[in-house]
């Protein structure tokens, strides 16, 4: 048996010591993160499977915890990519400025997580919930702009205070801050305002559309260890909200009944497919690879979010599922960049390019990644996007399934970019002789990543499990599996069949790749150019701009919802000039004036 | 051991101290050591002066409202005279009577005697203000509390007029058993919220606020926007728990004002582009916030609030006029990067401004969470709306400043931050922390401040 | 009718105050307000025929109808409270003058 | 315009106020006030912790409240803490003149007004009148109207005529101050004596005599001849801050 | 209608009149001069209000004293202002 409350303390106490180690020497403290993670998700891990967590608090005031497949389900998958993260800290450390805090506050918002999915009680949900925003905020900045930490921290505060005002207005219900209890009073009109709250936040946190400004920015400027936590993990938060909102509270909303779903649901899912359509045109149009990925996080929440509003088995597996391959994939390829950025200082794709040659590790890691991202078999990817597929089609949804086919082709063409522009291509001149493939203890966590990516594509079935024990405490239908095979509403999946015949293929491939190898390695130099020998190393190989056609139909339109939430400052801002040059001024007579009004308007009302 | 010393040493040292003036910062020290160790011997009880019981007479009350609120005042008042007694050798007798005129403001159950504490430490205040140089805004400031306290005194006299009575609690007993309809004390009890409104930097009345706390030095700085801040708020929440009854028209302007200071002081402060007028714009918002929370018959959270939040204010003043102090100005731009060479301060106006976002951990947090249950639980949604957004708002302009704080690559300013600051800042920051964890106390004793009974001060 | 004109003299304080730039006359104002103030207290205390709330050799007994002398009482105090004011506003007059050269709020070039 | 506007609303808000009070009807009409109805009522009875009977002037004996002016009684007994609050005002203010005008400065005012003989001779003959005066109204406060305040203001005025008669006179600051520090602590301190001997801050623990007799209020007349000195050397100390100015 | 009831007329339409002469008089020195009138004038309201205690402290601090302070006031600035 293990204590999650003896976890939690471990995670807290670990934080300050990785504070205080990080002190001595700031690779310590970035030690420190990698046994302290690992240790979490192993134990969690380890005893939540075999059904031993223990709930008693004997220490802690106030927090109660409670052991759900749910909670499980997204606290070990979210720590794992913490634990795999975290072995990429000890090489990034020294590059910041407050290396102490890093290692601090890494670990404390991993507690957090342990918090936030064990508890049954609102307010500690909600308190780890802040815990977590509050301390991944701070790490933001240690990367390379304190814009993304304000931007960070402004949307997660509307999610957290949205789902804060959710609930009280369920404690007003329930009478208490219990989850199960407050999710089950809710009804009539406070159910439609709850259930509104609580996408507000699933959406504020997981960066659908219309809230998503934050998330390349975030993703974008964090420092490189720290986006696949993000995206990978503290994204998925609002998936886990999201759950609560579509699957327990049934607002007694108007049912479409051609589609068998009721309006609310379908509103969510017609957000989703925005999302994922915005996510990937975005993403397409992006120079620097981890904003790119940010946008295809985008893209993704919306495929979860969609899954999640069918309020169907196939979906809600399809849902939980794709949280974990896109959690892996997603980690693997902001690792891949990451190891890509440590070892040439910049991300951004029109200044990189032949990278393979240096780093074939990590461009292979960065291809099982992709082809997963993208629905390809045999990664897991494609088992998700196929469950949530069916799903979808199901429902008879037919402007959805071209939005999800859609993001799934433009997921391709977007992740195919940065393979071309970063690791293909020519090599570029001033990384010559100095590149490098990243260290061991970095491709430790992505040749693990990619090893899950496989292993979800290929054996779905032994997470699915699992996942169908979490949609049956949902109160669903579980999918029906076989041994290696799912049960769709019209086919049945065989992934192990697919891996082979596309091993088979690939192995093919590979033979008429040998066999027929006509080229041969010429070095840059060996070539000639219109008649001319090239005597510099200048750029011969532009893979840059791939998609500018498509790029150009909706160039001006990207910008729409920026420009939104910043007139939004503005009017903010403009309102409180307003009010300083009326109430201001270093002149007594404004408050006199006010006064008079003041009294004025009482007196008028009394005499009335 | 009577509360009476509380108000009377500190005069009395008052008096002495323009004869030695040699001594008088240490006089001024020891004296506002003395009130906070005196606290600890008091016995709560109603103190009768001159033997006239109320309400004839005047009388103190000394309840478990004005021990914490007593306690709070003299604490932060002894931080900020231990950090500035020996730069401000000059104003220690004024500083010794501003301290007896603020007991004598929360301990006093009588209105007129009210006013004349009231006066006490507004010239007490506005005294200290000249030492910011700016005597516009100190005119400014003396011009708005003098008519503040006027209108305040001529309501307490329309009061007087109807009912007979100067005594708190004897008024409140007689207005409830009058008989008459409400509507007749409307009008007094507006121009008395509006007196204090000034004092206490409600927003249309508060003009002065700017002039001084925007360009207050370390001692004005901390000593008005945290002391008498912390006074005034506790004072205007025994007013609104015990004497004030608002209803009808009233009621509606007076949620008007508070819902507007809140709104547009945050407003404003997300606009600012400098240090102390994000801190003074927030602290009208918070301001306005703590009254809305007595206004609302939350009384015991409104005082830990308004503890919180002054509590806050401390570290953030002291911390932004120290700096401001050497470098000349306050723009964002000249402090950026602040805190990467004084990392022990950076933390504490970390913990301040979390405390004041009301984030996890922190005490300001817990009494966030409490708040928001009350008024659910009284079935007011739309406060906790209005308080939720302006929170975002709120944490975007303080996480923008702090990010500024905290870095900036090169060119950092060169700022001495001396011991007894840090010393101060980092106990004060502790606390924040400490209560922010251990919740016990701080939601008992929020509940022992709602429920008490106050103690019966007259003999009607 | 003395007390209407006290409210109309507190008006008139506030008047002064809302429309004049100049410091001096700010006081002044200040100082109407507060005359204004201290005739509406004491009036509030009038009885119609009453005596001067002090026992002499004619008025010997309390059972004869004095005025209410709580308000006077208070109204001394507020006397001396204005006192206090008036002093202090005009010493920061005096620095404003020393400062600016001048009484008028226009014409000091202060943000 | 905006003059006449401002007076248009001030004025109207006036109107409102007037209305509105007329309206009320908890406010009694001018001149219809019924003391009875109001704490004053056991001012005059003075019978807040004693049943005197009737108080009458020249007999009534050791009242719990010795003065034979009522509002004497209620400043310097009933309500001394006002007083006290309200000495402190003063005291505070006058520091704060000093302190804002008296930083460095040596030498009188000069203005364009030199006293004459008469003047000069006058003020001095004068002088001494309205300085006893002043002293007199003080110790009298009890008695007649007047008191510390009003006398204490006297005893500045005379200093003032100091000032009017003799262009480069200097009062004794340090004198003033020493008076100052020393009546103001000798008010707290008869009120610490109440404390200790009566139990109660300020309480009068003298007898206090026949109704209308000069010693007839315990300590009243001292409370306000020590108003009057502290009083008289504040105001005067503001006197002397607005007429000097920097310079040797 | 009593002869003290025309005085408190009288008294009061001087004292309106001379509040508003005192705020609005062109000079300075009016307008304190105006503003001491004033307070004499409101000595006789106390009066007639059978308050000879306030009248008499009125009479001294409010009439006497603080004109002088503004007087003094504006003598120190008047003097400067012609150095200037």
């Amino acid at each position: 048996m293990a204590s999650i409350e003896l976890l939690l303390i471990i995670a807290l106490a670990s934080g300050f010591l990785a504070y205080l180690l990080g002190r001595v020497n700031r690779v310590y403290g970035a030690i420190v993160t990698i046994v302290s993670s690992m240790f979490v998700f192993s134990s969690l891990a380890y005893f939540g499977f075999t059904d031993s967590l223990d709930t008693t608090v004997s220490i802690l005031p106030y927090v109660t915890f409670q052991v759900t497949y749910l909670g499980m389900f997204f606290a070990v998958m979210i720590t794992f990519i913490y634990a795999m993260v975290s072995f990429f800290n000890p090489m990034f450390i020294k590059d910041y400025k407050y290396p102490g805090a890093y290692s601090m506050l890494y670990i404390l918002s991993m507690a957090g997580v342990i918090g936030v999915f064990f508890t049954d009680n609102f307010m500690v949900m909600f308190f780890f919930f802040e815990f977590i925003v509050w301390t991944s905020m701070f790490l933001i900045p240690l990367g390379h702009s304190r814009k993304a930490a304000v931007s960070y921290y402004a949307f997660s505060a509307v999610g957290s205070f949205a789902l804060l005002f959710a609930i009280f207005m369920m404690r007003e219900a329930a009478g208490s801050f219990g989850i199960n209890a407050g999710l089950a009073a809710i009804s009539g009109t406070n159910a439609i305002v709850v259930f509104i709250l609580l996408i507000v936040s699933a959406f504020a946190k997981l960066g659908a559309f219309p809230l998503h400004t934050w998330l390349p920015i975030a993703h974008g400027n964090a420092p490189h260890p720290f986006s696949p936590v993000l995206s990978g993990a503290l994204v998925k938060l609002g998936a886990f909200v999201a759950v609560m909102a579509l699957i327990k509270i049934t607002p007694n909303s108007y049912v479409i009944v051609a589609l068998d779903l009721p309006l609310a649901q379908y509103l969510v899912a017609i957000f989703a497919g925005l999302s994922i359509v915005f996510g990937t045109l975005m993403a397409i149009r992006q120079d620097d690879a981890k904003k790119l990925l940010a946008y295809s996080s985008m893209s993704h929440g919306g495929y979860i979010l969609l899954a999640f509003s069918l309020g169907s088995s196939i979906g809600l597996s399809g849902g939980f599922y794709h949280i974990v391959t896109h959690a892996l994939a997603t980690g693997a390829a902001f690792l891949a960049i990451a190891a890509v950025g440590r070892q040439t200082g910049t991300t951004k794709m029109s200044e990189l390019g032949g990278v393979i040659q240096k780093m074939p590790v990590t461009y292979v890691v960065y291809l099982i990644a992709i082809i997963s991202m993208a629905g390809i078999p045999p990664m897991g990817g494609f088992i998700s996007k196929w469950l949530i597929f069916q799903a979808v089609i199901d429902k008879g949804l037919i402007l959805l399934a071209a939005a999800v086919f859609f993001g799934s082709i433009g997921s391709f063409l977007y992740v195919f970019r940065p393979l071309a522009a970063l690791f293909l291509g020519q090599e570029k001149p001033q990384f010559k002789g100095i590149l490098k493939e990243a260290p061991v203890i970095m491709l430790i966590p992505m040749i693990v990543l990619s090893g899950m990516n496989l292993v979800t594509g290929i054996f779905p079935n032994i997470f699915l499990q699992f996942i169908n024990k979490v949609i049956v405490e949902l109160g669903m239908a579980p999918v029906v599996l076989g041994t290696y095979t799912i049960q769709g509403t019209n086919g049945i999946l065989d992934p192990l069949q697919i891996t082979i015949a596309f091993g088979i293929g690939v192995v093919i491939a590979f033979i008429i790749f040998i066999l027929l190898k006509k080229s041969k390695q010429v070095g840059l130099m060996d070539t000639y150019t219109a008649g001319n020998f090239i005597y510099s190393e200048e750029l011969m190989h532009y893979s840059v701009d791939f998609y500018a056609p498509i790029e150009r139909l909706y160039e001006k339109h990207t910008t729409h919802v920026q420009d939104m939430y910043k007139s939004l400052e503005n009017k903010v801002k403009e309102f409180g000039n307003v009010v300083k040059y009326f109430f201001f001024t270093n002149k007594p007579e404004i408050t006199v004036f006010w006064i008079l009004i003041i009294i004025g308007a009482l007196l008028w009302g009394d005499l009335l | 051991m009577s509360a009476i010393l509380l108000i009377v040493i500190p005069l009395l040292a008052a008096f002495l101290s323009i004869l030695v003036k040699k001594y008088s910062a240490n006089i001024l020290l020891v004296v506002s050591f003395a009130s906070v160790v005196l606290l600890n011997y008091i016995p709560l009880e109603v103190i009768t002066i001159g033997g006239f019981a109320a309400p004839y007479g005047i009388n103190l009350i000394l309840d478990q409202y004005s021990l914490i609120a007593l306690y709070a005042v003299n604490v932060l008042f002894f931080l900020v005279v231990a950090i500035n007694c020996a730069k401000f050798k000059k104003l220690s007798s004024i500083l010794l009577v501003a301290l007896a005129g603020l007991n004598g403001m929360i301990l006093t159950g009588d209105l007129f005697n009210l006013f004349v504490f009231m006066e006490v430490s507004g010239i007490a205040a506005y005294l200290m203000t000249t030492t910011n140089q700016k005597p516009l805004a100190t005119f400014n400031y003396l011009v708005q509390g003098t008519v503040g306290s006027s209108l305040y005194l001529l309501g307490l006299i329309l009061l007087y007029a109807m009912f007979g009575t100067l005594n708190m609690q004897d008024m409140a007993f007689q207005i409830s058993s009058s008989g008459y309809h409400i509507a007749v004390t409307a009008f007094p009890f507006l121009l008395m919220f509006i007196g204090f409104g000034v004092e206490a930097k409600l927003l249309p009345f508060n003009s002065w606020v700017q002039g001084i706390l925007g360009s207050s030095n370390r001692l004005t700085g901390p000593m008005i926007a945290s002391v008498y801040a912390a006074a005034i708020g506790f004072v205007l929440g025994r007013l609104l728990t015990e004497l004030f009854v608002f209803e009808g028209t009233l009621l509606l302007i007076v949620t008007a004002i508070l819902g507007f200071s809140i709104v547009a002081g945050e407003a404003m402060a997300f606009g600012a582009k400098k240090v102390r007028e994000i801190l003074l714009f927030s602290s009208i918002a918070q301001a306005a916030l703590v009254a809305l929370v007595f206004l609302s018959g939350f009384t015991g959270l409104a005082a830990l609030l308004l503890i919180a939040n002054t509590a806050g204010k401390l570290i953030l003043f002291l911390i932004t006029n120290t700096a401001t102090d050497q470098l000349g100005n306050d723009d964002i731009s000249t402090l950026q990067g602040l805190f990467v060479n004084n990392k022990v301060v950076g933390v504490s106006f970390t913990v301040a401004v979390l405390n004041v976002l009301g984030l996890p951990m922190f005490f300001g947090f817990v009494l966030k969470m409490n708040i928001l249950l009350e008024f659910f639980q009284t079935d007011h949604l739309l406060w906790p709306a209005v308080i939720l957004i302006v929170s975002v708002v709120e944490g975007i302009y303080f996480i923008r400043l702090l990010l500024k704080l905290w870095f900036k690559e090169s060119d950092l300013p060169q700022v001495e931050f001396e011991f007894t600051l840090k010393y101060v800042v980092v106990v004060v920051a502790a606390l924040l922390i400490l209560f922010g964890v251990y919740t016990a106390p701080v939601e008992q004793a929020a509940d022992d401040l709602t429920a008490i009974q106050y103690i019966e001060g007259g003999n009607l | 009718m003395l007390q209407y004109a006290a409210i109309v003299l507190i008006m008139l304080g506030l008047y002064g105050i809302l429309t004049k730039r100049n410091v001096i006359k700010i006081i002044v104002s200040l100082n109407i307000l507060e005359i204004g103030l201290n005739l509406f207290i004491v009036s509030v205390g009038f009885v119609d025929g009453g005596l001067a709330p002090i026992f002499t050799s004619q008025n010997a007994t309390n059972d004869l109808n004095f005025v209410d002398p709580l308000p006077q009482a208070l109204v001394l105090t507020a006397i001396v409270i204005g006192v206090g004011t008036t002093a202090l506003g005009l010493a920061i007059a005096k620095t404003i003058y020393a400062k600016y050269g001048t009484f008028n709020l226009d014409e000091m070039g202060e943000k | 315009m905006k003059n006449f506007l401002a007076l248009a609303l001030s004025l109207f808000i006036g109107f409102l106020i007037i209305m509105s009070l007329r309206n009320n009807v908890a406010f009694p009409e001018y001149g219809t006030v019924n003391v009875a109805s109001r704490v004053s009522q056991a001012y005059l009875d003075r019978d807040v912790t004693e049943n005197p009977g009737t108080v009458i002037f020249g007999e009534s004996v050791n009242l719990e409240s010795g003065p034979a002016n009522t509002v004497t009684a209620i400043v310097a007994d009933y309500r001394s803490f006002d007083t006290l609050g309200e000495v402190t005002v003063l005291f505070v203010s006058s520091l704060g003149v000093a302190l804002l005008l008296g930083t460095k400065k040596q030498k009188r005012l000069e203005v364009d007004f030199h006293p004459n003989f008469m003047l000069r001779v006058g003020s001095r003959a004068l002088f001494g009148i309205i300085l006893m005066t002043g002293i007199y109204v003080a110790i009298h406060g009890h008695l007649t109207p007047g008191g510390g305040f009003p006398g204490g203001a006297m005893i500045a005025s005379s200093m003032l005529l100091l000032y009017l008669a003799n262009d480069s006179f200097r009062a004794k600051i340090k004198g003033f101050k020493i008076l100052e520090s020393a009546a103001g602590s000798a008010y707290i301190l008869i009120g610490l004596i109440g404390l200790l001997v009566g139990g109660y801050f300020l309480q009068n623990v003298l007898d206090n005599g026949t109704l209308g007799s000069l010693f007839s209020a315990g300590f009243i007349p001292i409370i306000y001849v020590l108003i009057g000195l502290k009083v008289g050397s504040e105001i005067s100390g503001v006197i002397d801050n607005f007429l000097t100015e920097e310079g040797v | 209608m009593t002869v003290i009831n025309i005085i408190e007329i009288v008294i009061s339409i001087l004292v309106i009149l001379l509040a508003f002469l005192a705020i609005n008089s062109k000079t300075l020195i009016k307008s304190v001069m105006f503003l001491s009138g004033l307070s004499m004038l409101s000595v006789l309201g106390f009066v007639l209000m059978k308050a000879p205690d306030v009248a008499v402290t009125e009479a001294v601090i409010g009439s006497g004293l603080v004109t002088a302070l503004f007087v003094y006031t504006l003598l120190a600035v008047g003097k400067r202002g012609k150095k200037a």
